[in-house]
């Protein structure tokens, strides 16, 4: 927020056009009308379409539920997993959905520190996927075990058998990590609402709104001196966030790195796996956050092509640093000349010599995380709502294979080639995972619909009215228009 | 604290009705003197209520999720403490008890030794006393437990079909004996097998009623009267011979009874003083035999007479010997279809070792082939010396079963006895036996009486059905392979009330129905004819059979040539085939024998050694001719011949004969069986008729374009370069010369060595951190020779006994979750991945109880950890089932369980049923054969090989019992061992404590050939594997093949780069 | 409103951030102390204007995280070192094997420390507080959207009714009013 | 009036807080205590078909356990004794007290007398009487005074975590083999010791002459 002080002077010096900086909020909005046009989407009345959305949605993620209740009640085996590949669908998904997890934060904590200024209109909402796409990500985990209802052997409390979890295991961080993943990530989603929910409340019209968003507002009056531990809060919080959101992904990565098998045995796991998450999870935001574009034109100022252009630009950036990990693999496998490191990576994966069961699933996830996205070169691409729609969707299930392509084509052809074995899914794993997309769309509906998209008091800031040293006459656009 | 009051809770029919005590079973005097005895020590205890003892072991699945809270008080179930009111004499509750007894069979009665638990027979080893078998025990004896406790078996008296009293049937029996007289309308079809006691009660009824027709059928057995003349057999001396060429004879598989397998092994240890033998093989399908061959050959297997003359020419021309020269006379001209390098220098092998060779031919092989056969030994001079003679009566079919039809058809034929076998399913096709029998129950108003295990095709056509006893529930004897004499004793009164063959034939010679031994007692007093009955007969149960000499058939006789037979024996041999034409050859199943024991939940689930198919049966058939045909494993194709013909899919095996197919037959059964009775496999009775026993030269075959799903659990069996690393081979030379050439192949050449005397000992293991200390005084480790290992797969069986493996059924395999925990991994292997000869390997793969395992420090629970005396200990209870560990195993060796497999019941097919709306709980015999000390595992856990820590656990609790207030608690060197090594028929596998040094596994660890897997993972693995050594005759064409796979190859290096390319054998 | 409620204090209305910047100089400047500022978001540089320093909310914070980290430790080295240590793939329990505890170490002191930042929050903010007399004042509503306003309260020494009205309307105030509690 | 919400909800989360406070300590107590074998198990004395007075045959009669436990030293279980072992007294003594109606019944009629069981391992824990009867464990440290017991009642809640007590310091309760079922016996007491310095003393001096060295890592110990 300390940027405008140096950002006002060096505009009253006449920047030459060129140079100006392109305004995050476009056309000179006023602080009502963003609090206006974000508030009436909670408070109008919902659109059609949103029904219709919803209820192809929530029926999906009921049918996930059901695939999960029948699945712990007749056991593992309504999977297609077997002796040899003893995970598949089910840990993909996690790392999948915990990897998309990933952007939310990001964009509030890390782009928060780094003064990214034009986050503001897309964290909130980036933060809410967060969140879906972890409670999603933690059902697999907690149902791919065989005894589901003895999980709690995994909680460090005392118990008859004197016994306590190995905390050496990569499973328990996982615990960890996740757990204390999702808590702060709502922590911080929530400490950000605050302002917003008030705001609701004071516009509420109903009694049931206002009680309702009143309680969750806490009673926030927004007083410079709540402010300023509230600054200070969200600061820390962002601060404590940013190694977070590294260390969940590096601590899944654990699970392949720490382990024997080749394919998993690989230091670079931990950089790769955060940058290959922030891919993901960037190509969501994205895939989500333009069709909701579309539908709510009045927030078109707010969202504008400018960040979609600054994602797309870190989705080229991550994207090239994927494929460069994926070299590196192959190459470290050539250069190991260790014969089973090197027959996973270029029999298994690139499939030489025929004898590669699953190097489809390789080339798949190649072309749409390596390729697809070089797109992005071209500006006029980057700009292009439908471009960029296409390459996320691309990523998106470039991302998923990734994942599929460790965990089974390195499982499936291992050590002794007596114990190799195929895997196919069964249907009851594949209706799973099409559930957790219900559930993720469904919560993700209403949340657009009962909490405030966009983060207004953020937003504000950004305003050139914010500034305490603003002036109508040298505000930006009439610099620009010069 | 809770007063509760008690209530005696009904007792239920089901439990008592299995209960019999260890004092009951032999219902014998001691048992009756006892109930006077005044105050007799013991008791047995029943546990629980009364139907499921704790030793029945509930499985873990409820209790387990209340103790995990320690719940289980909140609602604690009311458990009853349920003393015998009289005590049984030498029964303690949860003891084990050991007898000794054998199992009869067409190929040699079994010498075996059964361990019961308060009663209940859980486990069949071999009896180590037997000087010939010497405690190794086959598949088929491991499995027979599973057998007894057959839920199927079956369990009424049935007169046409309705079930009756067996009262009713001993009267119905007496009425009919009336009409016997002279006994012309009288015929019994009895299976060949050797009983003293059967022997002398048929002679008996034979005197009773002379006319009686007796006829012995065996689809599977021999189909040329013996060659040596009547009622004489050849007995190979493996022990002598140092040559043996098979011509399609595995005497390692079906082809015997399993007790020669540790004979022949003897001689394939490098290190035995006497030398390596040579095996060469010639067959048309890879058997265990050909597995194990120095030189394997393919050919066809109706041109193994042509080949055993082209090999009898070389001979000949070597010998002169004129018994030859007459066995050629007029014998088709040399084809040269087979290598005749292979067959010259073979032949001159042979003839180098005159006396000390041995020719083997398949039993199933025409009667001329057996002739030459014969012939090549004679002229070998390996009559009496490699190849001995003893007499068996057991032979009695004075009629064929071919004329029997007739006479039933002829209805000169009143009452047929069928005792065992199964007519109606495998005799002969062309004599349709079925309508034959049923017209003769109908029209000609005959009476069949059935005796059998199983209500099974043929009881469906008789007119009396009579449930036929266990072997395990019976008082009998038999002898074995060298004619010795064994006892058969029974572990438990019959289950289901059954007859045994005895008894009936018993009561047909007019005697009673024999309460004990009595029988038995008197046949071994005229066999045996011991000074003090008493103290003989307790030393023949105890001992399980009788000192040599007396009475057993083991005088051996003179083997003499059949001049009459050996008179263009030549001529008579199979033709070669035709262009393009198909041979279909109907071998016995590894498994289900001729059928038998298709409801055998175990061997269905065993893979073939060969294949690893499981739960089918297929056309095996060799890469090119099914490339030629355009067939896929799976594809169904039509067999054909004269008319007759079946379907079945066809599964291709690499070192197949072209233009061949190999049938096994014993499948498709269709009686009321869960496991194998209904679905499963495919039946190929059909093709055997009475001219096409074996050999079927000249059949169709025709692709349908349909596929059968068949289920294997070994997908991959090419070796993929990695032979270096994990399966090392070498010839003799090669090991006499650099006995550790195994130590530093593939990666471990890169390694760190330490030598000792110039020997490479073991890798040096640099590690950042000093290990914990293993600090028991006990180590546990095991070696597995893979010189010795045949791959017979008797350690699964015996694996799946001991530790209450449950089978998952044909779905379940085909999805890769079948729960061995030990299995034998086939490998297909050769330099170039050459399918049409490559050579077998078999290496038994479990876990290697690694000293730093991978899968310990993944579990989130430590539900596997380490445990002092280095065993990689599972807990199940512990375990959430995450499969962390499992995926971490560099060995793939934990298996899981993906459904609660012993909660359900495996249907029609082999079908698992897992759905929680499927009925619940398994039958109450399938329980009893539960070993009581191994928990039985639910739903969701982990497992895998424990070392049989069981069998560890009691040998330590006994050692401390003895050593009360000393510190000797060390458990005495070998006093026990694992049930794989126990059952091994070539010992193979060795177990026991490595940190001691007179234990046998620390003398054979420390052999040169000791390898272990992935060394270069440091994962130090408890399992040692000693390199398999061949003994290839230089001169032959195809010695370079031995070890080529495991050439030390690019990433090998290193100095023994050059030595490794010998192929020398030593001669 | 009824006259006999107590009063709580006087708030004013102005129309940017800036002019209530300046305006909230000139209250500091008068030695005000018991009063506040409301705004739709956090101004920069008010803290200053209003002469408050650094929030001290980092201290609480550094605790929590400090006692997250003993916990991770006290949780992974008690039962795997001393109460229950096992052999597990044959890694000793020594400072040497310490690095497999750190994910531990780190999650517990993040999650620690996020809640003490949370919790610290509310408290020094005195929330939630869902009842306060500002609230009264109906035009505070336009605080979380786009007005700007002082407050001074009554309890303020300095304060009386008539001057600070004045003084308020001086500053450029607009819709001066007397707050009831 | 705009405030939504009445003065008094100011003390709300005051109020919430303490209220969890309380509720939490005391179901996190409540389970502690009453979910333990300590509660479930010791105590729990069912009605036995016969009213077995274990103090009676101990104390006054004087009979060893091992006469009618009689495999307890070689087995993995200790056999409760079959109905004639009783009748081998009680064919003279008591013939007809009502209370050995039962006895003599299943004597006459050879139906078994169905005790109640009371001490109760799970199925997956196996326990050897044998193993440590043998090696100076005494029935009491288990049991309890049962020979004191006019009814037998679990006295010791058998947890895993109380097993591994002993297992992880067997010196608490090691004794000489032949005083293992002298269930009073007390370990020589020098002047100046507590009885439990002196079991120590002499347990540790046993653990290290016999080897004594329980499986305390061993998972298979106790779970195959």
């Amino acid at each position: 927020m300390s940027e405008n002080s140096q950002a006002a002077p060096a505009v009253q010096l006449k920047t030459p056009p060129e140079l100006a900086r392109v305004p995050l909020v476009t056309n000179n909005r006023s602080l009502g009308w963003i609090t206006d046009k974000v508030s009436t989407i909670v408070e109008e009345r919902t659109g059609r379409w949103w029904w219709i959305a919803f209820l192809i949605c929530s029926p999906i993620a009921l049918m996930g539920l059901c695939c999960v209740i029948y699945q712990i009640s007749n056991g593992v085996g309504v999977w297609g997993e077997n002796k040899t590949v003893g995970w598949a669908w089910d840990i993909t998904n996690f790392v999948f959905w915990i990897g998309i997890g990933h952007a939310g934060t990001l964009i509030s904590a890390i782009l928060f520190l780094t003064r990214q200024k034009w986050r503001t209109s897309i964290n909130r909402a980036a933060e809410a996927m967060t969140l879906f796409a972890v409670v999603c990500a933690g059902i697999f985990p907690a149902i791919h075990v065989g005894r589901f209802w003895m999980a709690w052997f995994l909680a460090p409390i005392p118990n008859s058998y004197g016994i306590w979890p190995n905390f050496r295991s990569p499973l328990l961080w996982d615990v960890f990590a996740v757990s204390t993943y999702f808590t702060v990530s709502v922590l911080f989603w929530y400490t950000g609402l605050v302002p917003d929910l008030a705001t609701l409340r004071d516009r509420a019209r109903g009694p049931i709104a206002r009680f309702i968003y009143g309680v969750f507002a806490l009673g926030w009056r927004g007083s410079n001196r709540q402010w300023r531990h509230y600054e200070m809060a969200y600061l820390l919080l962002a601060g404590l966030s940013t190694p977070l959101v590294l260390s969940v992904h590096s601590v899944v990565s654990f699970d392949f790195a720490t382990s024997i098998l080749p394919g998993w045995h690989t230091t670079i796991f931990p950089p790769y796996f955060v940058a290959g998450a922030i891919f993901g999870g960037f190509a969501m935001v994205l895939t989500i956050m333009l069709p909701a574009r579309l539908l709510y034109t009045q927030i078109d100022d707010l969202i504008t092509r400018q960040h979609v252009d600054k994602m797309a630009k870190i989705i080229l950036l991550t994207g090239t640093i994927v494929g460069y990990a994926y070299l590196m693999e192959l190459f470290i496998a050539w250069y190991g000349a260790n014969p089973y490191e090197k027959f996973t990576f270029f029999n298994a994966r690139l499939g030489l010599e025929g004898k590669g069961w699953y190097a489809w699933s390789y080339y798949v996830m190649m072309f749409c995380n390596v390729i697809s996205p070089q797109l992005f070169w071209i500006k006029s691409m980057r700009t292009n709502y439908v471009a960029v729609f296409i390459v996320c969707m691309f990523v998106n299930v470039g991302m998923w294979f990734e994942r599929f392509v460790i965990i089974v084509t390195s499982l499936a052809q291992d050590f002794l080639p007596s114990s190799w074995r195929h895997y196919s899914p069964s249907t009851t794993e594949i209706l799973t995972f099409v559930g957790t997309f219900g559930i993720f769309l469904t919560l993700f509906l209403l949340f657009m619909r009962f909490l405030p998209m966009i983060a207004m008091s953020e937003v504000k800031i950004v305003t050139p009215q914010a500034d305490p040293h603003h002036h109508p006459e040298t505000s930006p656009e009439a610099a620009a228009n010069h | 604290m809770s007063k509760r009051v008690f209530f005696h809770p009904p007792e239920t029919e089901h439990g008592k009705k299995y209960w019999r005590s260890v004092g009951q079973l032999s219902d014998s005097p001691e048992f009756r003197s006892w109930l006077e005895r005044e105050f007799p020590q013991g008791a047995a205890e029943l546990e629980g209520s009364d139907v499921s003892r704790r030793n029945f072991l509930q499985l873990m699945g409820a209790s387990m999720a209340l103790a995990g809270l320690s719940f289980s008080g909140c609602r604690r179930p009311e458990k009853h403490l349920v003393p015998f009111s009289r005590g049984v004499e030498w029964a303690i509750p949860g003891k084990a008890l050991f007898f000794a007894t054998s199992m009869p069979s067409s190929k040699g009665g079994l010498p075996l030794v059964v361990a019961t638990h308060d009663g209940r027979p859980t486990k069949v080893d071999g009896n180590v006393m037997h000087p010939l078998s010497k405690g190794s025990s086959p598949v088929l004896a491991q499995s027979s437990i599973l057998d007894l406790y057959d839920p199927d078996r079956a369990r009424f008296f049935r007169n046409s079909g309705k079930q009756v009293e067996s009262s009713e049937f001993e009267s119905a029996l007496g009425e009919l004996a009336k009409g016997f007289g002279d006994g012309s309308g009288l015929a019994f079809l009895v299976e060949p097998y050797e009983s003293p006691t059967r022997e002398r009660l048929v002679a008996e009824i034979k005197e009773k009623y002379p006319k009686a027709r007796w006829i012995s059928y065996d689809p599977i057995g021999p189909v040329s009267a013996p060659v040596y003349g009547e009622g004489v057999s050849a007995l190979p001396k493996f022990d002598k011979a140092k040559v043996i060429l098979s011509l399609d004879h595995d005497f390692l598989g079906t082809d015997c009874a399993g007790d020669f397998a540790r004979q022949f092994a003897a001689q394939r240890k490098p290190d035995a003083k006497s030398g390596m033998n040579r095996l060469y093989v010639a067959e048309n399908r890879f058997t265990l035999t050909g597995g194990m061959a120095d030189h394997r050959i393919r050919v066809q297997a109706s041109q193994i007479g042509a080949f055993a003359i082209a090999i009898a020419r070389e001979v000949l021309a070597a010998t002169k010997d004129a018994n030859l020269a007459v066995a050629l006379e007029g014998a088709p001209a040399a084809s040269g279809a087979f290598q005749a390098d292979w067959v010259r220098e073979a032949a001159a092998d042979l003839v180098a070792t005159k006396g000390k060779s041995l020719v083997l031919v398949g039993p199933r092989q025409p009667q001329q082939v057996q002739v030459i056969g014969a012939a090549l030994n004679a002229a070998l001079g390996n009559l009496g010396k490699t190849l001995v003679g003893r007499r068996s009566p057991g032979a009695f079919g004075t009629v064929g079963i071919a004329a029997l039809a007739a006479e039933l058809a002829a209805g000169q034929v009143k009452a047929l006895f069928i005792l065992g076998g199964n007519p109606v399913y495998n005799a002969p096709a062309d004599l349709d036996w079925a309508s034959a029998q049923k017209a003769f129950c109908s029209d000609k108003g005959g009476v069949v009486v059935r005796l059998s295990h199983h209500e099974d095709e043929t009881s469906a056509l008789s007119t009396w059905q009579v449930p036929m006893a266990h072997p395990l529930e019976t008082w009998g004897d038999t002898r074995a392979m060298d004619g010795s004499y064994l006892s058969v004793q029974p572990m438990i009164l019959p289950l289901f009330g059954g007859w045994s063959e005895l008894d009936l034939l018993a009561k047909i010679a007019g005697h009673q129905k024999p309460e004990g031994p009595e029988l038995v007692q008197d046949t071994f007093k005229k066999v045996v004819k011991p000074q003090d009955f008493t103290v003989a007969w307790s030393k023949f149960l105890h001992d399980g059979f009788a000192p040599k000499s007396a009475g057993s058939q083991e005088a051996p006789v003179e083997l003499s040539l059949n001049a009459a037979l050996l008179a263009g024996a030549g001529k008579g041999v199979p033709a070669p085939l035709a262009q393009d034409a198909f041979e279909v050859v109907l071998v016995e199943d590894a498994k289900v024998q001729d059928g038998r024991h298709a409801n055998n939940g175990w061997l269905q689930e065993l893979p073939d050694p060969v294949t690893k198919l499981a739960w089918d049966n297929a056309a095996l058939i060799s890469p090119s001719s099914a490339k030629q045909l355009g067939l896929e494993n799976g594809d169904l194709i039509e067999v054909s011949f004269q008319k007759r013909s079946i379907q079945i899919p066809v599964f291709v095996v690499p070192g197949h004969a072209d233009r061949s197919l190999t049938i096994p037959l014993g499948y498709g059964r269709s009686f009321g069986g869960r496991i194998g009775g209904r679905g499963v496999g495919f039946n190929a009775y059909p093709l055997l008729t009475r001219e096409t026993p074996y050999l079927i030269s000249g059949a169709s075959v025709r692709r349908l374009n349909r596929k059968h799903p068949l289920v294997v659990t070994q997908e991959h069996g090419a070796i993929e370069g990695r032979g270096a690393d994990l399966l090392r081979e070498g010839t003799i030379s090669q090991y006499k010369e650099q006995p550790d050439f195994a130590k530093a192949m593939g990666l471990d050449a890169h390694a760190e060595w330490a030598e000792k005397n110039g020997k490479k000992t073991e890798v040096i293991n640099r590690s950042l951190y000093s290990h914990p200390p293993l600090n028991d005084v006990h180590q546990w480790g095991m070696t597995i020779d893979l010189s010795t290992c045949t791959g017979c797969s008797s350690c699964m069986v015996a694996c799946q006994a001991e530790n209450n493996i449950p089978i998952v059924g044909k779905e379940q395999v085909g999805f890769g979750r079948e729960m061995h925990w030990i299995r034998t991994d086939r490998y297909f292997a050769s330099e170039n991945d050459d399918v049409l000869e490559p050579e077998m390997i078999y290496q038994p793969m479990l876990c290697q109880h690694c000293e730093s395992a991978p899968c310990e420090t993944v579990c989130p629970v430590n539900a596997t950890v380490h445990s002092e005396d280095g065993l990689n200990v599972m807990a199940y209870n512990r375990c959430i089932g995450t499969r962390y560990c499992a995926n971490n195993c560099p060995f793939k060796v934990r298996r899981f369980n993906f459904f609660d497999y012993n909660q359900r019941k495996i249907q029609d097919g082999g079908l698992y049923e897992w759905n929680l709306l499927s009925s619940k709980g398994t039958e109450e015999t399938v329980k009893m054969q539960k070993n009581p000390n191994v928990t039985v595992r639910m739903r969701g856990v982990m497992e895998k090989c424990t070392f049989c820590v069981q069998r560890i656990q009691e040998a330590k609790v006994s050692a401390k019992v003895l050593a009360k207030d000393s510190n000797h608690f060390r458990i005495p060197a070998d006093k026990f061992t694992t049930a794989c090594a126990q059952a091994c028929p070539t010992e193979a596998i060795t177990f026991g404590d490595i940190s001691n040094p007179e234990s046998s596994v620390s003398k054979v660890r420390a052999s040169e050939r000791g390898y272990r897997l992935l060394e270069y993972l440091n994962v130090g693995s408890r399992v040692w594997y000693l390199a398999r050594i061949r003994n290839p005759n230089p001169k032959m064409p195809d010695a370079a093949k031995v070890g080529a796979h495991s050439k030390p190859s690019h990433h090998g290096g290193g100095h023994h780069e050059a030595k490794s390319h010998h192929t020398g054998g030593e001669a | 409103m009824a006259e006999y409620k107590k009063v709580y204090g006087i708030g004013a209305e102005f129309n940017s951030a800036a002019d209530l910047l300046h305006a909230a100089e000139k209250v500091r400047d008068e030695k005000f102390t018991k009063w506040d500022v409301h705004t739709p978001f956090p101004i920069h540089g008010m803290d200053a204007a209003m002469g408050l320093g650094k929030s001290w909310l980092s201290t609480p914070v550094l605790i929590g995280g400090a006692i997250g980290t003993l916990t991770a430790a006290l949780l992974t080295f008690v039962p795997s070192w001393f109460i229950y240590p096992m052999i597990v793939h044959g890694k000793p329990f020594n400072w040497a094997t310490l690095p497999a505890f750190f994910p531990i170490f780190f999650e517990l002191t993040v999650l620690f420390s996020a809640f003490s930042t949370v919790f610290a929050l509310l408290i020094m903010n005195q929330l939630p507080k869902w009842y306060h007399p500002v609230f009264n004042w109906d035009r505070i509503k336009k605080a979380t959207d786009d007005g700007f306003f002082i407050v001074i309260e009554c309890r303020d020494p300095k304060f009386s009714e008539t001057k600070t009205r004045e003084f308020l309307e001086g500053l450029g105030g607009t819709n001066v009013t007397l707050i009831q509690d | 009036m705009a405030n939504i919400f009445p003065r008094g909800s100011n003390f709300l989360p005051l109020k919430i807080v303490l209220c969890l406070l309380v509720m939490g300590g005391s179901i996190t107590a409540g389970f502690v205590y009453f979910f333990t074998n300590k509660y479930t198990h010791v105590g729990y004395q069912p009605t036995q078909p016969v009213p077995f007075p274990h103090d009676v045959h101990v104390k006054q009669v004087g009979m060893d356990c091992r006469y009618c436990h009689s495999f307890v030293e070689v087995a993995a279980h200790s056999n409760v004794p079959t109905t004639q072992v009783c009748m081998n007294c009680h064919l003279q003594i008591q013939k007809d007290n009502p209370k050995l109606e039962a006895v003599r019944d299943s004597w006459r009629t050879g139906k078994p007398i169905q005790w109640v069981q009371i001490h109760k391992t799970p199925d997956y824990a196996y326990f050897n009487h044998s193993a440590h009867v043998n090696r100076g464990v005494s029935c009491v440290s288990c049991h309890g005074k049962i020979h004191e017991m006019p009814e037998v009642y679990h006295a010791k809640p058998l947890t895993m975590a109380w097993c591994l007590e002993c297992h992880r310091n067997p010196e608490e309760a090691l004794r000489p083999v032949k005083e293992v079922t002298n269930l009073d016996w007390q370990p020589p007491v020098k002047d100046g010791q507590s009885v439990a310095e002196a079991q120590r003393e002499l347990g540790s001096k046993l653990k290290k002459d016999w080897g004594i060295n329980p499986p305390d890592k061993n998972c298979a110990g106790c779970h195959r």
